[in-house]
């Protein structure tokens, strides 16, 4: 690692009480960005990815949450910050855009208004000023005659707008991370395109840190630098993100690859199937959260959790057999592409 | 004994009244009319007294007296009447009295009144002189000066140009010459009178409703309060000065209040009444069981919680109505022999009919005899049930013979036995007395020279009426009013007497 | 599928200027606005066949698709299952249609009854049709399930005691249930997980064969559709703008629309960091659509004739045709 | 996105969770309670509640009489005890005959927009019209039965009843599963009843409860307006209003029926708030995510939310 | 928007039409009349014969219903038997104490609910909002003319703090006014408090679950105002409509609060009018309301409109 990190996660759990017993959404994260890059973060549903997303900004509500280990930023522990000082953290220096852009941008509010709160109350400017501010805002963002745009309900807006408002919310304090939690998830392919093009624009003009949570591999494929995987509450793969679609070494990030339709190259017959379905925690509290999904697992994958390891420079992975995948698995997976 | 007494101290130390001030009172039915003339609800008999002023009226020993008639004549044949009327009396609208208002007013009672149409058959008016009438019978009637001098429906005078544009409802505008004129009528809110500054009354001592009448009040306010609790809490902040119809259970509270004290008033009789038209109760067996298994006391307590508030007596007068009092037919009255009861049941032809009683919740003293009625004759294996509806409804019911076989109700007092409607066949009050004996003897009382003359037709009367039953009599009740301590005056006869009535500062 | 057909038989499914209008009666009771949501679309779908339909989001794919089913009625145009023509059975034989036309949903929260056993909603289409008497019925419920890979036990679960993918696969057993000719799914895998969705396809893709049924399938998931689809439709605001074989289609998108679309799709692997052309703005209101060709707002191509002539269907080359004006002399020529 | 795993609820979890969940186990004691001591009465007191005995009137409560006695002298335990099975038969049968009826036309006007505009516009009617004086006039014209104030209530308690499920049946009915029904060829009668009805239960069964307390206490109201139950029939409303009227003397008449019908009802809204949580789906995916560690969706999915309690 | 409001005060024709038929059959075939109130209980009944004729009561039902309807039609309500003004006048001489009362009511009612409700949802779950629960709970479970009656032993007679009952209109004073509502403005408000406490808290709930009370928390707002300005506005809407119902059962409720606290609103004049029977003011005073009904909640959908842009005045 050449730079300082912008941030630095380290063992990051989150664990929600509930009646019956504790949910540990996010189990021993660590990752860390680095400014103008973008981190991505990929893996199924229920995975963990939001909380983990949702636990930097501390958005839970602290009095039945509790958060382990460590999240710095600039220096300090995000996590031991007084409420009112972490608060001046929150869209000021670190930001969020959420999946949905309809349910993330209050209704009732027209987004000028939305706009300019955030503005008026870290940039200390009076109301006109900030409104002044919003519509530079929307314009970047390539929304057109944002003076009027400024006026309008989020209804009155598309989706793919509503998501550009969105971003403009986020970038309104030119923040140094940005988190993005499946922005395009709820987009249309072309709107995507939009966005994500938006998206690497601005990371070079504002030369902010991404952190890019999406269950899509082609989007991670073409944002990101880096690339964390997970599954159950836990990072089982890090690697840039060539390296991770040339080699992944855990067997999870393998079938996923596998798994997806290509959009290119030759039409295979079947699909690879990842057989059943994601297991409940405490059926794999004493093993490879994988295990039971797993084609290679064996008998030590079933007793006992594997680590985290560092497999090469910068890649790590959570897996017994990940050696042995390496040299075998690894080389039958081989994507062929003619390039278009 | 008089008529009221009021129960604190407060009459030993008689100063002299002082004039003004309003008076509050809190009362618990709305009048439907002001006209005294239509009807003979309570609520406008009390709010109209105070307006309008009739011939005749009665003294607190109930014996008719001269009002607004100067004086009058009852001719040899007692079939007619001359009025010779006083002089200089104004109408609040500022016109004096005349004898075409008196006609004009005393044909339109006449027209609407029950009691006068019954008792003073082919009655005339006529203007002699401009204070001079004259009303002239078909037959001469013992109780035709009481009937003129009834306090509810009652023919008060009132102008004859006011009369002249009267609809069915009742007149329009309430004008008439007493002591007090009508500011204003707020239905269900307020009645408010004001003190009638040319008020020419009669200079003689008061006596009940007669004699000199001394408005020292400005203004009266009959306030209209439905609800009991409201009342008697009203009461007992001074929100009100005086409050009708306190519940009877209220009294020791009220007397436990200081400021406040209770006011016993003459209540009038209260009754059972049967169907004799149709149902089991047409049997005079079974009317006879049910008086004979009845209570009193248990009754009367129920309704009027305890004997402060009634009196046992048989007769159909009041004691005090010496003309008319008579305990014949007592044998009859509270018997209280259960076993008797029964055997009576048998004689009868009841034979396991339902008996429907009918009642109400708006007057709890007629709902709580209704309730004691079933009890009685569940125990002498009468079936009975409750009918319970809202007053209107009740009134209406009533008067189908296949509605109902026995509701309780209470009658102001009368003057004269005549007066009650449920003894004479041709009243067709519901219930439907038909017994010609009592017809007859009502027929002889009315064509009696004289009281003396009549006084062993009322007594066979009285047994008549024991015998028959067409109600029973339970006793004399007395009602309640709370009044506070700074009210001076207050009197009662058949209803409250306010004009000379004053209020301490 | 990715078969060869030869398209010598009869199709099974003839559509033929399906147009759907809905009635909105936003605004007064005085003036009525009608969506197009569906503009004078054609197609025929062959027996087992896939013939895949994408578009964006609102451009009336499901529209299409319900039309077809008579879950809306058309507004105009026809269309011939077999020799029957749809729009205008009587409904005891539109019952009877029902039987050979399956739908599959797209939410699998939703297209199951959450108070009902599975296995009653597997044998409730039976029961409709009043096919089989119940020992018969539960034979094939059992059948049905192993056939989508649960065991018998299942039959006796509710809804909520199965995960999203596991539901999707009871709504295939249900769908089966009356042994149909074509199912229309609409958008199956669309919220299922990417691990998920390969086995509801692989499911998919060997039921087609093993009962040589015919799907049209609807999807905006270009690289799904294209792995499944034999042939493909783009829709864009209630028009079918391009029909073409798979290959073809990615191969040599005619419409720009449909080239748009290709290249908006990211590449699947950092290395094939590919120029893409970013197309402007949002799908118009089908309330109020342009005039002309209804891409012409979006189009870069865009001529003066785009904007007032409606552009016709041209055949470009065997199975491969596509409205858009600048193809005109090519269609004449014929030689693309 | 949907979590693909399955998630097994064991079938003897859904009693636990009934009883787990405190206000539907207060509720449901309090109103076992109170129906059990109404059903018992005639075992647990030995007065008859009619029985007048006017020379105990008013008698504070004692050895003999443990809630004192009435202005009629009558027992007030024994009358509270079978005003409570009073109250409840009337709570119970408005209840009952309104659900029905509000649920039929609740579906009836959710599945056929010719039904929506009559039977909602008549809706609208009743819900504008005072019920006291539908109460009064039914009660006038039929006679003073319990039956009629039943039925004056049970009117009255229709609309509402009605919108609940109709609105209900509007989500429902919008259901992918509707649609696939109709898509294989499946009547009315079968969407309606095997499919909308059940899912509307829920929706009703807690509006139900809120109607059972509420039409108790208009019961109440009516006798004191006078178009309540007939007396002597000892309903609650009727021993408050008995009470009332010598509140100043005879505490014991309006504070024994009064608490009664205090806890009647609070055990009603309690069972229908607990019901609220224990029929909801939302509520569901958390216990789910109580046993399983994890969980579907998103955290908002796991926020608890209490539906309209619209009444 | 005025297309809108137009369809909607169309639609009250059906319903006054429903309305009307129903309240006429039913004042009409419910035995008691106004003659035989007026002319009181010893009556004869050939005098209150006469007097319903004279009244025009003997006529056959369908011929009372058209000559009323029919002045309806043309805005004539009739006029009442006994007060001696027209139904119209009668009715809206009554007005004033009655929306006194109702207002007075609401806002108390809302007042304190909001208080209670935002307090409850905030602290959800800990003893404060289990307090406020139970004690919504209550205020649902106790009647309200029992409420009432408590209330003015209490501060009325024990501590003389208020008046007992009665009614001054506002021209004599503001304060003289509000000191003789308060009192049965709470007893009436009581069953409304709980109701929309109750509405409050769970509506709140739900909005602060939702995904933009996280991006308003993630701009880095304070929690007050994340409460006060992004949630409480959407939470608004479910409230309005309890709001918009208990109006609807207020009349029922101003009945019973009218005669225990003897104030003259519509309450009190329906319940009079029953019981003396005024078929014309019933009648009409029915009808009354239920345009006041219909406006009302006319005024509440436009209120949801002025509160969530999102909603356009044309469901139905
Ligand atoms: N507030 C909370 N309380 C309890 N459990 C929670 C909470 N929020 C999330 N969880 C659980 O934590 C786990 C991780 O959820 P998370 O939202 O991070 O998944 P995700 O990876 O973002 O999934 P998706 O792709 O669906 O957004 C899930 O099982 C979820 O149910
Ligand atoms: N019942 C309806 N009434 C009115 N408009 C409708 C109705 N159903 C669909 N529409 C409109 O018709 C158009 C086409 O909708 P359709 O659902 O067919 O699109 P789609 O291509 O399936 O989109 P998606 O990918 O979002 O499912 C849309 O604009 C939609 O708003
Ligand atoms: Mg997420
Ligand atoms: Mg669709």
């Amino acid at each position: 690692m050449s730079q300082t990190p912008l941030l630095e996660v380290r063992h990051l759990t989150t664990i929600f009480p509930t009646e019956t017993g504790i949910v540990k959404a996010v189990d021993g994260v660590s990752f860390h960005i680095a400014p103008e890059e973008t981190v991505g973060i990929v893996g199924e549903s229920g995975c963990g990815k939001s909380v983990t997303a949702e636990s930097i900004m501390r958005l839970f509500d602290e009095k039945t949450t509790e958060y382990r280990g460590q999240i710095i930023y600039n220096g300090v522990d995000l996590l031991q910050l007084s409420e009112e000082k972490m608060r001046s953290v929150r869209g000021n220096d670190i930001s969020i855009i959420f999946q949905d852009p309809m349910s993330s941008l209050n209704p009732v509010y027209t987004i000028g208004d939305q706009i300019a709160e955030a503005i008026m109350l870290h940039q200390k400017l009076g109301k006109s000023q900030a409104k002044r501010k919003a519509v530079q805002l929307l314009s970047l963002t390539g929304i057109s005659d944002p003076e009027e745009r400024l006026h309008a309900y989020p209804h009155e807006l598309s989706g793919g707008m509503r998501q550009r408002v969105m971003i403009a919310l986020a970038l309104s304090c030119e923040p140094r991370l940005l988190i993005a939690d499946e922005p395009t998830t709820a987009l249309d392919v072309t709107i995507q395109a939009q966005i994500l093009e938006l998206m690497n624009e601005l990371k070079s003009t504002l030369r902010m840190g991404i952190m890019l949570i999406t269950h899509d591999l082609s989007v991670v494929a073409q944002m990101c630098s880096r690339v964390i995987v997970m599954y159950l509450g836990e990072v089982i793969e890090e690697a840039d993100v060539v390296t991770l679609f040339d080699h992944p070494f855990h067997p999870y990030t393998l079938g996923l690859l596998k798994s997806v339709p290509q959009i290119e190259g030759v039409r295979k017959g079947k699909l690879y199937e990842i057989k059943g379905t994601v297991p409940q925690m405490d059926e794999v509290s004493n093993s490879c959260r994988f295990s039971p999904r797993c084609p290679f697992a064996t008998e030590i994958c079933r007793t006992s959790p594997p680590a985290l390891e560092e497999a090469s420079d910068g890649h790590r992975v959570r897996c017994w057999h990940y050696k042995e995948i390496a040299a075998n698995g690894g080389a039958e997976h081989e994507l062929e592409f003619e390039p278009y | 004994e008089s008529t009221g007494h009021q129960s604190s101290e407060q009459e030993t130390e008689e100063t002299t009244p002082v004039s003004g001030g309003t008076l509050d009172i809190a009362y618990p039915a709305n009048p439907a009319t002001l006209d005294p003339h239509l009807t003979t609800n309570q609520a406008t008999r009390d709010v109209s007294r105070n307006i309008y002023e009739q011939l005749l009226t009665l003294n607190k020993n109930y014996e008719v007296v001269p009002q607004l008639a100067e004086s009058y004549e009852i001719s040899e044949d007692g079939k007619t009447y001359t009025f010779h009327l006083r002089q200089g009396v104004t109408f609040h609208n500022g016109k004096e009295m005349k004898a075409e208002d008196v006609v004009a007013s005393m044909e339109k009672w006449l027209s609407t009144s029950t009691q006068g149409q019954a008792n003073l058959q082919g009655a005339q008016f006529s203007e002699v002189d401009d204070y001079t009438v004259k009303l002239t019978l078909e037959k001469p009637s013992l109780v035709g000066s009481y009937i003129l001098a009834d306090t509810s429906p009652f023919p008060g005078i009132m102008p004859k140009e006011v009369i002249d544009t009267a609809g069915p409802e009742g007149v329009k505008e309430f004008i008439g010459t007493g002591p007090y004129k009508l500011e204003e009528w707020n239905t269900d809110q307020y009645v408010h009178l004001n003190k009638f500054l040319d008020y020419a009354g009669e200079e003689t001592e008061s006596n009940g409703l007669s004699g000199k009448k001394n408005a020292y009040l400005d203004e009266i306010y009959f306030r209209y309060v439905t609800d009991e609790s409201t009342r008697v809490a009203g009461i007992m902040t001074g929100e009100y000065d005086v409050a009708f119809g306190i519940p009877f259970d209220n009294a020791d509270q009220i007397e436990g209040t200081d400021g406040v004290s209770n006011y016993f008033s003459e209540g009038g009789i209260v009754t059972y009444v049967f169907n004799k038209k149709a149902g089991p109760f047409s049997d005079q067996k079974l009317r006879q069981a049910f008086n004979t298994a009845l209570n009193y006391d248990e009754a009367l307590t129920a309704a009027y919680s305890d004997s402060r508030f009634y009196e046992l007596d048989s007769s159909l007068a009041l004691t005090s109505q010496t003309d008319w009092y008579s305990d014949a037919g007592a044998e009859q009255y509270n018997v209280n022999d259960i076993e008797k009861a029964k055997q009576l049941v048998e004689e009868s032809n009841y034979d396991g009919e339902e008996v429907v009683i009918l009642t109400t919740r708006d007057y709890p003293e007629q709902y709580n005899l209704a309730v004691v009625a079933q009890e009685v004759l569940k125990s002498i294996g009468v079936n009975a049930k409750l009918d319970v509806y809202d007053w209107p409804t009740v009134q209406e019911r009533r008067t189908d013979e296949n509605n109902f076989d026995l509701f309780a109700v209470s009658f102001a007092t009368r003057a004269t036995i005549h007066q009650y409607p449920f003894l004479e066949s041709s009243a067709n009050y519901p219930g439907w007395t038909d017994s010609p004996e009592i017809d007859n003897l009502l027929g002889e009382i009315q064509a009696a020279a004289s009281i003396e003359e009549a006084k062993p037709l009322v007594e066979q009367l009285n047994e008549k009426n024991w015998e028959y039953l067409p109600i029973i009599k339970l006793g004399n009740i007395q009602n309640l009013i709370a009044v506070r301590d700074n009210v001076k005056g207050f009197d009662d006869l058949v209803g409250p007497i306010l004009w000379n009535v004053s209020l301490d500062e | 599928m990715n078969s060869n057909l030869s398209h010598t038989e009869e199709p099974l499914l003839r559509i033929e200027h399906l147009t759907k209008h809905f009635v909105s009666r936003s605004g007064s009771i005085l003036r009525k606005n009608h969506v197009k949501a569906v503009e004078d679309v054609s197609f025929s779908i062959y027996k087992g066949e896939t013939y895949g339909l994408v578009g964006e989001s609102g451009s009336g794919k499901s529209t299409t698709g319900r039309t077809l089913l008579r879950l809306a009625e058309p507004t105009s145009g026809k269309a011939y299952f077999e020799d029957r023509d749809i729009f205008s059975l009587p409904s005891k034989a539109l019952k009877a249609l029902r039987k050979d036309m399956q739908m599959i949903f797209q939410d699998p929260h939703s297209s199951l009854d959450p108070k009902k056993r599975v296995g009653y909603s597997i044998a409730e289409p039976m029961m409709i049709h009043g096919q089989g008497t119940k020992k018969e019925r539960q034979e094939r419920v059992f059948e049905l399930l192993e056939r989508v890979g649960f065991t018998a036990q299942h039959a006796n679960r509710f809804p909520y005691e199965f995960s999203g993918g596991q539901r999707q696969r009871i709504g295939i057993a249900k769908a089966l249930a009356l042994q149909p000719k074509l199912i229309v799914c609409d958008e199956p895998v669309s919220a299922l997980d990417v691990s998920i969705q390969s086995q509801i396809l692989n499911l998919l893709i060997e039921l087609q064969s093993e009962y040589r049924l015919s799907y049209l399938f609807i999807a905006h998931d270009l690289s799904v559709v294209r792995h499944i689809a034999d042939r493909i439709g783009v829709m864009y605001l209630g028009h079918l703008v391009e029909q073409a074989p798979t290959d073809k289609l990615f191969t040599h998108p005619l419409h720009p629309y449909t080239q748009f679309l290709l290249s908006a799709v990211p590449a699947p692997h950092p290395k094939l960091k590919k120029e893409r052309i970013i197309l402007q703005g949002d799908i118009p209101s089908p309330l109020h659509p342009p005039s002309g060709c209804v891409f012409h707002t979006r189009c870069p191509y865009a001529m003066e004739v785009c904007k007032q002539v409606r552009p016709v269907s041209l055949e470009i080359s065997s199975g491969h045709s596509v409205q858009c004006h600048l193809y005109n002399d090519q269609a004449e020529g014929k030689d693309f | 996105m949907i979590s693909d795993k399955p998630i097994k609820i064991p079938a003897g979890n859904t009693l636990r969770r009934y009883w787990t969940n405190p206000l539907l186990a207060t509720g449901t004691i309090l109103i076992s309670l109170v129906t059990l001591a109404s059903l018992l009465a005639p075992w647990i007191t030995s007065h008859d509640p009619l029985a007048i005995d006017t020379l105990n009137r008013l008698k504070p409560p004692s050895g003999e009489h443990i809630f004192g006695t009435d202005n009629f002298g009558r027992d007030v335990y024994a009358r509270v005890m079978y005003g409570l099975r009073v109250s409840l038969m009337v709570g119970g049968a408005v209840t009952l005959i309104s659900g029905i009826l509000g649920l039929l036309v609740g579906l009836l006007s959710a599945y056929y927009s010719l039904c929506d505009h009559i039977l909602m516009r008549i809706c609208d009617g009743l819900y504008a019209f005072p019920s006291i004086l539908l109460a009064i006039s039914i009660v006038a014209i039929m006679g003073p039965r319990t039956f009629n104030v039943i039925i004056a209530l049970s009117i009255v308690y229709i609309p509402s009843i009605a919108r609940i499920v109709r609105s209900a049946a509007l989500v429902i009915k919008e259901k992918t599963y509707i649609e696939g029904l109709r898509a294989q060829g499946a009547g009315p009668f079968r969407i309606i009843g095997l499919h909308i009805l059940p899912n509307v239960l829920s929706p009703l069964i807690v509006q139900a409860s809120f109607i059972f307390a509420v039409s108790i206490l208009t019961e109440a109201s009516l006798s004191f307006l006078g178009a309540g139950i007939p007396a002597p029939s000892p309903s609650l409303g009727n021993l408050l209003l008995d009470g009332k009227n010598v509140i100043f003397n005879a505490w014991w008449m309006t504070v024994y029926p009064g608490t009664c019908i205090i806890l009647m009802i609070l055990g009603l809204n309690l069972l229908g708030d607990g019901l609220r949580d224990f029929l909801d789906p939302k509520t569901k995916a958390r216990k789910r995510l109580k046993k399983n560690n994890i969980s579907n969706k998103t955290g908002r999915e796991l926020h608890e939310s209490d539906s309209t309690f619209g009444s | 928007m005025a297309k809108y409001i137009l369809q909607r005060v169309l639609s009250l024709i059906p319903i006054l039409l429903v309305v009307a038929v129903v309240v006429f059959l039913l004042i009409h075939l419910t035995p008691g009349d106004p003659a035989s109130v007026i002319l009181g209980d010893e009556a004869s009944p050939e005098s209150v014969a006469e007097l319903r004729a004279q009244l025009g009561l003997d006529l056959p039902l369908y011929q009372q219903f058209i000559s009323w309807f029919g002045g309806v039609l043309t805005g004539d309500l009739g006029d009442s038997i006994f007060m001696d003004m027209s139904v119209t006048e009668a009715f809206f001489s009554r007005v004033q104490p009655t929306l006194s009362l109702a207002v007075l009511a609401q806002i108390i009612a809302v007042v304190i609910a909001l208080f209670m409700g935002i307090l409850a949802a905030r602290k959800r779950g800990t003893l404060a909002d289990q307090a406020v629960m139970g004690i919504s709970l209550l205020g649902i479970s106790v009647p309200s003319f029992l409420l009432g009656l408590f209330l003015i032993l209490f501060f009325a007679v024990e501590l003389q703090w208020l008046p007992v009952a009665g009614y001054r209109p506002i021209s004599e004073g503001l304060w003289e006014h509000l000191r003789y509502l308060l009192l049965p403005a709470i007893a009436l408000g009581a069953m409304q408090a709980a109701l929309i406490a109750r509405m409050t808290r769970s509506s709140l709930i739900e909005v602060l679950s939702e995904q933009y009370i996280k991006t308003a928390r993630a701009k880095g707002l304070k929690e007050k105002i994340v409460v006060y300005k992004h949630a409480l506005k959407n939470a608004f809407i479910p409230i309005l409509t309890v709001i918009g119902e208990t109006f609807g059962t207020l009349i029922t409720g101003a009945s019973v609060i009218e005669t225990v606290f003897n104030i003259p609103g519509i309450g009190q004049l329906i319940i009079n009018s029953i019981e003396r029977r005024d078929f014309a003011l019933i009648q009409g005073s029915i009808l009354l309301i239920t345009i006041t009904y219909v406006l009302l909640n006319l005024l509440i959908d436009l209120l949801y409109g002025l509160l969530d842009p999102r909603i356009k005045l044309n469901r139905r």
